[in-house]
């Protein structure tokens, strides 16, 4: 469908949040907690913030979750009896302030979950989530959304995206039928789109390389000593793996309690050095900087290879939550100029 | 429904508490059927995860007993333990787990009639303390959805 | 920090070391480690208060210690840590060159181990009188306040284990909540996971915790899991008298003392 | 300049004056200066801990609570008996926090057990001996008899000072100047000062062995460092005189006056001419 | 996939009057992997042992569980059976349903249900069991003996005796010990060299007994049946094997004046001597500290009159190395020093002598050839006055133990001097008799009332000499604590038994824990009398605490018997319920890493340490290794282990894991 503009008020925003929550669905929305600000389940506006740049983590948990369950079993004498998941537990939910490089994240995830075999879990999840993006009025030097394809008002990935006028009121770009059963809540909220340019109201973030450019450079630089350098300071924790809206490496596990038991997929990160290590001993990563390469390759040359998307969409966080400053922008950088 | 009827696991080493247990059985003194007995070589031997796995699988109560100071099997092992179990405890008050649920005791091969006090009274205790249901529902990933951050 | 350059430079040039461990200014204003091999490069190191991450990390890194023999930049952090590393065989004196750091970045020498073990004598490694009191702040809660309080604490960790790997004392190759057999903590990041695998961590650092707080500052979600590791710091101070990192064999729970306390047992 | 606390006591404020007098004149000449202890009280002894514990801990602790209300760090006590009785209550409390704060309850003032207690002894030790030599003017060459009686340093495990049975302390800083400590067998046995009230009969026996034996060992000087020792082996002399049906001039000195001598301090300053037994060096 | 066979036993009716046997056969049929489940009368008997064994036959069992009694009563009965079988023993576990459950619970339906619940334990217990074998060590059949008094005499030969070889090593230049320095002994007052240099000759002359004499360990190594000794043999400049011990040097050596140790100081001895005529070996040692050649370069006077050319001035320490099975330490006691008594004016007065010294004055051999004279003025003394306890039972002197000889042997001076100085008075100073043992209290009674030796209850607050007597100050406690004064010719304290100088630095070497006094630690105060806490270095007689001759020789055999039974085996075969730290494939080798902190954790020193090396040589990682022959199984360090790599066989940590998650109920 072709984007509709709308204007709605900044007093109409609350109502419309209200709207939602009243149609039974579930809300998750950035709220401030001590010093970082991630994606809750909230009952109003109220409880939520805008004054972040990104979360700390991304919204990929309402669709990829850091655990969930695939099935349950019961043991007997007799053997293993399986239970299906029971997809109607799903809740509809409305992920409410997503960046715009937060909602381009689900495309890469849908890509991996549904590359080969449809993921029924992740698909239903996906389907039964409506994308609220809210365009960037901030950025900061992490921020490199528009050397990846994307802009800080970028409409790919949102389902309904707001942009912040400088009136304090809201361009609201209706981008799929999910967002139009958004609208569909409250339709008196959305007025004629504004005359004010959508452009002017957004952060600027300077584009430093193209994505194609790291592609064929770290192709090129595989056998470089650049991946090893830049590891010297990776102290090979998960966190960049864990707050990425892209990464969707998972391990599996099987939980029993007494007879029952259930199979369950959690997060992992290709950076643990644990990650590839075979039972026999012999780790074919052994190294932090293979393991950094692996993952630079997987998001900028496997993953355009296998599933024709980027891995990466820029939002920077990776850089803002390592604890030892591996800064992705930089390290692409050094990589373009190689 | 029933009174509740408190679940205790005994961690307990083999030569004095297990055997002092064995006295309590040869001397008939009877004594609550809610406790169970694991028997390891030695306090030094039991792990402080063994007891996390305890609560987490249903024990409401929990007795540690091994042979009185100086009168190890193996001289030192539940010096050993008797340290650890100083910051185990320390920890897990600090973090909201109710230690009251958790019996420590010295209990020779001769105290037979002792080994029966401690099971009674801390099925006692941990009758009044009612279910362990905090931890246990922590616990039972099976109920608890999937959780995200 | 002029002398620690000074002295950086010579060990370099002389090929006494082969890498100089320290910090350098990195990104967003942050300092970060550098892993200096030139001489040349000894400018980019600086040393102020923010330089918080514990770089004995380094000396368990395999990466690292291919590098050949390093020098290592070593404020009291670092200093604690290198000790207690020592005792626990995991570093030796000849392996290893120290270039010490007052608070000011002024250079300490130290000629061997014990010569930095005499030097910490004079800092107490104590929870200060601030952390002290959120100690019995949580203390004097309710026990169902504290489980509430610790419940939503841990219920942010997803488990990313930057904690551990920001712990100089987490050099283990695999760690207790990697083995399988059993599996003794559950991998996932669920409140079971996580309540199990931050008890184990605080008693796994009894007695060896450096009270660096590395493991909060890497922490991304800024969770006061460090708490945990004071306590058992104060525990052991106050039940044990433990006076922090020595050279000398053992370890606190390794150890006992026949008068050890044990009112609580029955 | 050394500044130290200083308790007197009942004893050196009054029967024992020259002590206290000899004492801060031998300060003096090494730069010491001793700051009494404002407000100070009776220390208990030696009746106080027989009749009542808390009392005998309390009166102690409100003269160690002052010394550091008023910044003491450190306080000397030349009074055997009250060096004695102020230790004791400073181990008990040190001890023992409930009770500490049960005292401290009772004095109105809270104690924290951080003054460090010397008697006379210790105090030359930390501060004087040292110098000593280069001071000496007239070395006090007599044969001495060092009499440390039963205070100084007994309970052993509380005040850790010296050798318990066969104590050294006086009869080493007494070679420094000069003097030739005998070797005799009373050190530390009983002058009866505990019965110098009830029955005095018993002190002539007891402090006449004493000085008889000094004297067989041919001492030309009793030396102390308690007012106690001193006033039973001097002041009562004609009662032990009479014990030993002869009379015996044997002076008992301080030892803060045999260093004074030593050092060249005029012998009023010291205060010699306030013993009963006349001092003729 | 597991095949568990679960024997319920009724014990007669010991279990099954209380719990419902056959409902809980029955349940355990229905647990996951359990093929056979019974229950049966008496599952000890044989028909019940037979019912085992066929059923492991039969239905191909890979684990057993029975549910009986105690497994401190039958576990060995039902795991022989099970490997009777062709099961391995390891694989049998049981579970206690009738001291733990039938005994102490009434019949209720929760008591069987109890009983289900651990017979559910032990079946996930056993699952994870692994087959075991034996652990067999090799023994070097010699044994070490350290220390050649009367202990390491009496153990060497009872050792040798049984046909094994013993080294004995002595630090003196003979073998004797406390025991030769004695004038007669207690209760019978027989010659104590009499009895003892016999034994002396037979150790000297014992095909089996290898003695080294002016010798030390030098440092131990290894383990039980295996350990490396090595032992300094000081030089003696003397070549023994030349010397024929003829005495001309010694006879001739100008330095004369050196106090004799073998005298206790109140005889003198020259720089070349025996300690005393009846010394094994009976040849002299150059005591290089007194000697005028060693200290001023000049003299080899007794090289010039030494026939045979014995004497080797230029001979140098010697290590020699020695390969040992068992060790028993027999390094015995020693007395409290002078500066112990400055009240008793000990050292300051010649006539305040220890016991010791006088047993010297009483001997025939000593220096008064028998007569008690006293060292000052050697006259006879008419007053002697005995302390006993001096020191021992002293908390302020930091004694706090009973010397337990001195009360006997204070007796038996008393006694002695009354026997030679008819005229003389002697008093006794005592706190409380204790003359526990045979012939004991009647030997003391024979003192006090036929010898008249006064005892008085009370102790001596001082000894100061006055007119050439030793005034002696005390209180008669029995009369009010009256205070006593004794013009005293001669005092006799029975100093403190202490732990002879080295005893530490000795038991660091063996590896042996040590009493806050220095005495070596026996491994159970009750059970373990002659045993250490490191399995095959054993104790015996006074350096584990002060004891007397009889008590020191029944040690000394005990601990002789010990090292026999030992040898007696031609491998030492253990349990194998012992920790192991695990082993990986390459590159990983095991998950230790080598902190060592279970070093410490670990009581028995088994933790030691193994380089993992590449074919060059080099070191890739070193590991905590445990030692087989030394490691009890107590599995303090697998507890203490964080990354989890050392396990204990038999009760190991996925064993114990099965079992505590198998309480669940569902």
């Amino acid at each position: 469908m072709t984007i509709e503009k709308y204007l709605v008020k900044k007093a109409s925003l609350s109502t419309l949040f209200d709207k939602i929550k009243a149609s039974g669905k579930t809300i998750k929305a950035p709220v401030k907690k001590r010093h970082t600000t991630d994606f809750a389940a909230v009952g109003s506006l109220d409880e939520t913030t805008d004054d972040y740049i990104t979360t700390a983590q991304s919204a990929k948990s309402a669709v990829f979750p850091r655990v969930e369950k695939l099935f349950g079993y019961v043991k007997s004498k007799n053997g293993v009896e399986l239970v299906d998941y029971d997809l109607s537990t799903i809740p509809e939910t409305v992920l409410w302030g997503v960046r715009p490089c937060d909602a381009a994240g689900f495309d890469p995830l849908n890509a991996i979950f549904n590359w080969d075999i449809n993921d029924v879990i992740f698909s239903t999840r996906l389907a039964r989530t409506t994308i609220v993006g809210f365009a960037c009025a901030k950025a900061d030097s992490s921020c490199f959304c528009t050397s990846v394809g994307g802009n800080p008002g970028s409409t790919a990935g949102s389902d309904l995206l707001f942009t912040k006028l400088s009136n304090g009121d809201y361009l609201a770009e209706i981008i799929t039928e999910k967002g139009k059963a958004i609208q569909a809540l409250a339709p008196e909220l959305f007025e004629a789109a504004p005359s004010e340019e959508k452009e002017q109201n957004l952060a600027t973030v300077e584009q430093k390389f193209t994505r194609e450019e790291i592609k064929a450079k770290a192709e090129q630089y595989f056998e470089s000593d650049v991946w090893k350098e830049q590891a010297q300071r990776c102290i090979s924790c998960g966190t960049c793996a864990f707050v990425c809206p892209t990464c969707a490496c998972f391990d599996i596990q099987d939980e029993g309690h007494g007879k029952h038991g259930q199979r369950i997929r959690i997060w992992d990160s290709c950076g643990f050095s644990l990650f590839t290590q075979h039972t026999s001993g012999h780790n074919p990563r052994e190294t932090q900087g293979r393991r950094w390469r692996q993952r630079v390759m997987h998001k900028f040359s496997y993953m355009p290879d296998r599933q024709s998307v980027y891995g990466c969409v820029g939002c920077g966080r990776c850089s803002r939550a390592c604890p030892a400053d591996m800064n992705l922008l930089e390290h692409l950088q050094q990589i373009v100029k190689l | 429904m029933n009174e509740f009827e408190p679940k205790i696991v005994a961690f307990v080493c083999n030569w004095c508490t297990y055997a002092g247990a064995d006295l309590t059985g040869t001397s008939r003194i009877k004594y609550a059927t809610n406790v169970k007995i694991v028997r390891f070589p030695c306090t030094g031997r039991i792990d402080f995860m063994l007891l996390l796995k305890a609560f987490s699988e249903g024990a409401d109560g929990i007795i540690i007993s091994g042979c009185h100071p100086n009168d190890c099997h193996y001289t030192s092992g539940n010096f050993h333990a008797r340290r650890r179990w100083v910051m185990f405890r320390s920890l897990l008050d600090f973090m909201g787990i109710d230690v009251r649920r958790i019996q420590f005791s010295w209990v020779s091969a001769a105290e037979g009639a002792k080994w029966a006090e401690i099971v009674n009274s801390t099925v006692e205790t941990v009758r009044e303390l009612g279910p362990y249901s905090d931890y246990q529902k922590v616990a039972d990933f099976l109920k608890t959805e999937v959780e995200n951050g | 920090m002029d002398n620690v350059k000074k002295r950086a430079a010579e060990l370099l040039k002389s090929e006494a070391v082969k890498v100089v461990i320290g910090y350098t200014m990195g990104t967003n204003g942050k300092p970060r480690a550098a892993f200096i091999q030139n001489a040349e490069d000894v400018d980019s190191l600086i040393f102020n208060a923010q330089c918080v991450q514990n770089l004995a990390v380094y000396l368990s890194k395999a990466e690292i210690k291919q590098l050949g023999k390093p020098a290592i930049v070593a404020p009291l952090n670092v200093l604690r840590a290198i000790i207690q590393l020592a005792s626990e065989m995991q570093i030796q004196e000849n392996e290893l060159i120290v270039l010490g750091v007052s608070p000011d970045g002024e250079l300490i020498d130290f000629q061997n181990f014990s010569a930095i073990e005499k030097y910490l004598e004079d800092f107490n490694m104590e929870v200060d009188a601030k952390e002290k009191e959120t100690l019995e702040k949580i203390s004097s809660m309710s026990l169902e306040e504290r489980w509430k309080f610790w419940n939503e604490e841990l219920a942010e960790c997803f488990k990313c284990y930057a904690c551990r790997a920001a712990c100089p004392m987490c050099y283990c190759h695999k760690c207790a909540v990697e083995q399988n057999k059993p599996q003794w903590i559950p991998v996932a990041a669920h409140r079971l996971g996580n309540l199990e695998w931050h008890i184990m961590r605080a008693m796994h650092l009894a007695g060896r915790c450096v009270n660096c707080d590395a493991c909060h500052e890497a922490c991304p979600k800024g969770i006061n899991l460090n708490f945990l590791t004071k306590l058992m710091l104060n525990d052991a101070q106050e039940e044990f008298g433990y006076t922090g990192v020595t050279l000398k064999e053992g370890n606190l729970l390794s150890t006992f003392k026949t008068n050890d306390q044990e009112n609580f047992i029955q | 300049m050394i500044k130290i606390g200083f308790y007197p006591g009942c004893s050196l404020t009054g029967s024992s004056r020259e002590y206290a007098e000899s004492v801060i004149a031998l300060c003096e000449a090494f730069n010491i200066e001793l700051k009494q202890i404002p407000d100070w009280n009776c220390c208990g002894a030696t009746a106080a801990h027989n009749l009542d514990k808390e009392l005998s801990l309390a009166l102690p602790a409100r003269i160690l609570a002052l010394a550091e209300q008023n910044g003491m760090t450190e306080i000397v006590v030349p009074c055997a008996a009250c060096y004695n009785r102020l230790s004791v209550t400073e181990h008990t409390l040190n001890a023992d926090e409930q009770l500490r704060a049960r005292i401290s309850e009772i004095i109105e003032m809270p104690y924290e057990g951080t003054v460090k207690i010397l008697n006379v002894i210790q105090m030359l030790q930390k501060y004087v001996v040292n110098e000593l030599a280069n001071k000496i003017v007239a070395p006090f060459d007599h044969k001495v008899a060092c009499y440390y009686g039963c205070l100084l340093v007994r309970p052993h495990e509380i005040l850790q000072f010296d050798r318990v049975e066969d104590p050294q302390t006086i009869d080493e800083m007494l070679k420094l100047v000069g003097a030739q400590p005998v070797d005799w067998a009373f050190k530390t046995e009983c002058c009866g000062a505990g019965f110098s009230v009830s029955q005095p009969d018993i002190v002539g026996k007891l402090s006449g062995k004493i000085v008889k034996d000094a004297v067989d060992r041919g001492a030309e000087a009793m030396v102390v460092a308690c007012p106690m020792c001193h006033a039973n082996l001097d002041m009562r002399r004609p009662a032990i005189n009479s014990y030993l049906k002869t009379t015996i001039d044997i002076p008992v000195l301080y030892v803060t006056q045999v260093l004074g001598l030593a050092l060249g301090i005029s012998r009023e300053k010291l205060g010699l001419q306030r013993h009963f037994v006349p001092v003729k060096f | 996939m597991s095949r568990i066979g679960v024997f319920v036993c009724h014990c007669g009716e010991n279990i099954s009057a209380t719990v419902d046997v056959e409902k809980v056969a029955q349940a355990a049929a229905g647990f996951d992997d359990v093929v056979h489940s019974v229950d049966y009368k008496y599952m000890c008997s044989d028909p019940g042992q037979t019912l085992i064994k066929q059923a492991i036959k039969e239905h191909n069992l890979t684990g057993v569980v029975v549910a009986a009694c105690s497994p401190r009563m039958h576990e060995p009965t039902f795991r022989k059976a099970c490997a009777e079988a062709g099961l391995n023993g390891y694989m049998c576990e049981m579970t206690n349903l009738r001291e733990h459950c039938s005994w102490v619970h009434d019949r209720t339906e929760e008591t069987t249900e109890k009983a289900i619940d651990l017979v559910r334990m032990l079946v996930e217990k056993v699952k994870n069991n692994k087959p075991l074998e034996p652990i067999l060590v090799p023994i070097t059949k010699t044994a070490l003996v350290i220390g050649g008094g009367i202990a390491g005499i009496q153990t060497s030969l009872d050792i040798a005796n049984c046909g094994h070889k013993v080294i004995l090593v002595e630090k003196e230049p003979s073998i004797g010990g406390h025991m030769s320095q004695l004038s007669e002994t207690f209760p019978t007052l027989d010659c104590s060299q009499c009895i003892l240099t016999p034994r002396m000759v037979e150790v000297a002359q014992h095909p089996n007994i290898e003695l080294i004499t002016y010798a030390e360990l030098d440092s131990l190594e290894g383990y039980i049946g295996n350990f490396k000794a090595k032992i300094r043999k000081k030089a003696k400049s003397v070549d023994h094997s030349v010397c024929t011990g003829c005495g001309d040097c010694w006879g001739k050596c100008p330095s004369k004046k050196i106090p004799s140790e073998f005298n206790a100081g109140l005889g003198s001895r020259t720089a070349i001597y025996v300690p005393f005529p009846q010394a094994v070996p009976n040849k002299p040692v150059i005591d290089k500290s007194n000697c005028n050649y060693y200290q001023k370069g000049k003299c080899k006077i007794c090289e010039k009159f030494c026939k045979p050319g014995a004497i080797r001035f230029d001979q140098e320490d010697e290590i020699v190395e020695a390969e040992v099975g068992a060790v028993v330490v027999t390094t015995g006691f020693d007395v409290v020093k002078p500066e112990f008594f400055p009240e008793y004016g000990y050292g300051k007065y010649k006539d305040v002598i220890t016991g010791l010294q006088f047993e010297r004055l009483a001997s025939a051999s000593g220096p008064t050839l028998g007569e008690i004279r006293r060292p000052s003025d050697e006259k006879v003394p008419e007053k002697v006055v005995f302390i006993a306890c001096a020191g021992s039972r002293d908390p302020a002197k930091g004694i706090n133990y009973c010397s337990k000889i001195c009360c006997m042997y204070t007796a038996k001076h008393a006694m002695l001097y009354q026997h030679k100085v008819h005229t003389g008075k002697s008093f006794v100073f005592y706190m409380d008799i204790r003359a526990a043992g045979k012939n004991y209290d009647e030997f003391v009674r024979r003192a006090i009332e036929e010898d008249k030796v006064n005892y008085i209850r009370g102790r001596v607050s001082t000894v100061y000499e006055k007119d050439g007597k030793l005034i002696v100050k005390g209180a008669d406690t029995l009369m009010n604590g009256e205070p006593i004064e004794i013009e005293a010719d001669m005092v006799v304290l029975a100093s403190a038994g202490i732990s002879n100088p080295g005893s530490e630095e000795l038991a660091q070497k063996l590896h042996v824990s040590y009493d806050r006094y220095k005495f070596f630690a026996e491994a159970h105060p009750k059970l373990k009398p002659v045993e250490t806490n490191t399995a095959g270095i054993f104790l015996a007689g006074a350096c584990q605490a002060p004891k007397d001759i009889p008590e020191t020789v029944g040690m000394a055999s005990g601990a002789a018997s010990k090292v026999a039974a030992l040898f007696s085996q031609p491998e030492l075969k253990r349990e194998p319920l012992i920790a192991v730290v695990n082993r990986q494939m390459p590159p990983v080798f095991s998950s230790c890493v080598g902190c060592f902190l279970c070093e410490t954790a670990c009581p028995y020193n088994a933790i030691g340490r193994e380089e993992i090396k590449d074919r060059n040589g080099n070191v890739i990682k070193t590991l905590a290794r445990v030692n087989e022959g030394l490691c009890q199984g107590c599995g303090t360090c697998v507890a203490f282990c964080r990354t989890k790599s050392i396990d204990i066989q038999g009760f190991s940590n996925e064993q114990m894991y099965s079992e505590v998650m198998a309480l669940l109920n569902d």
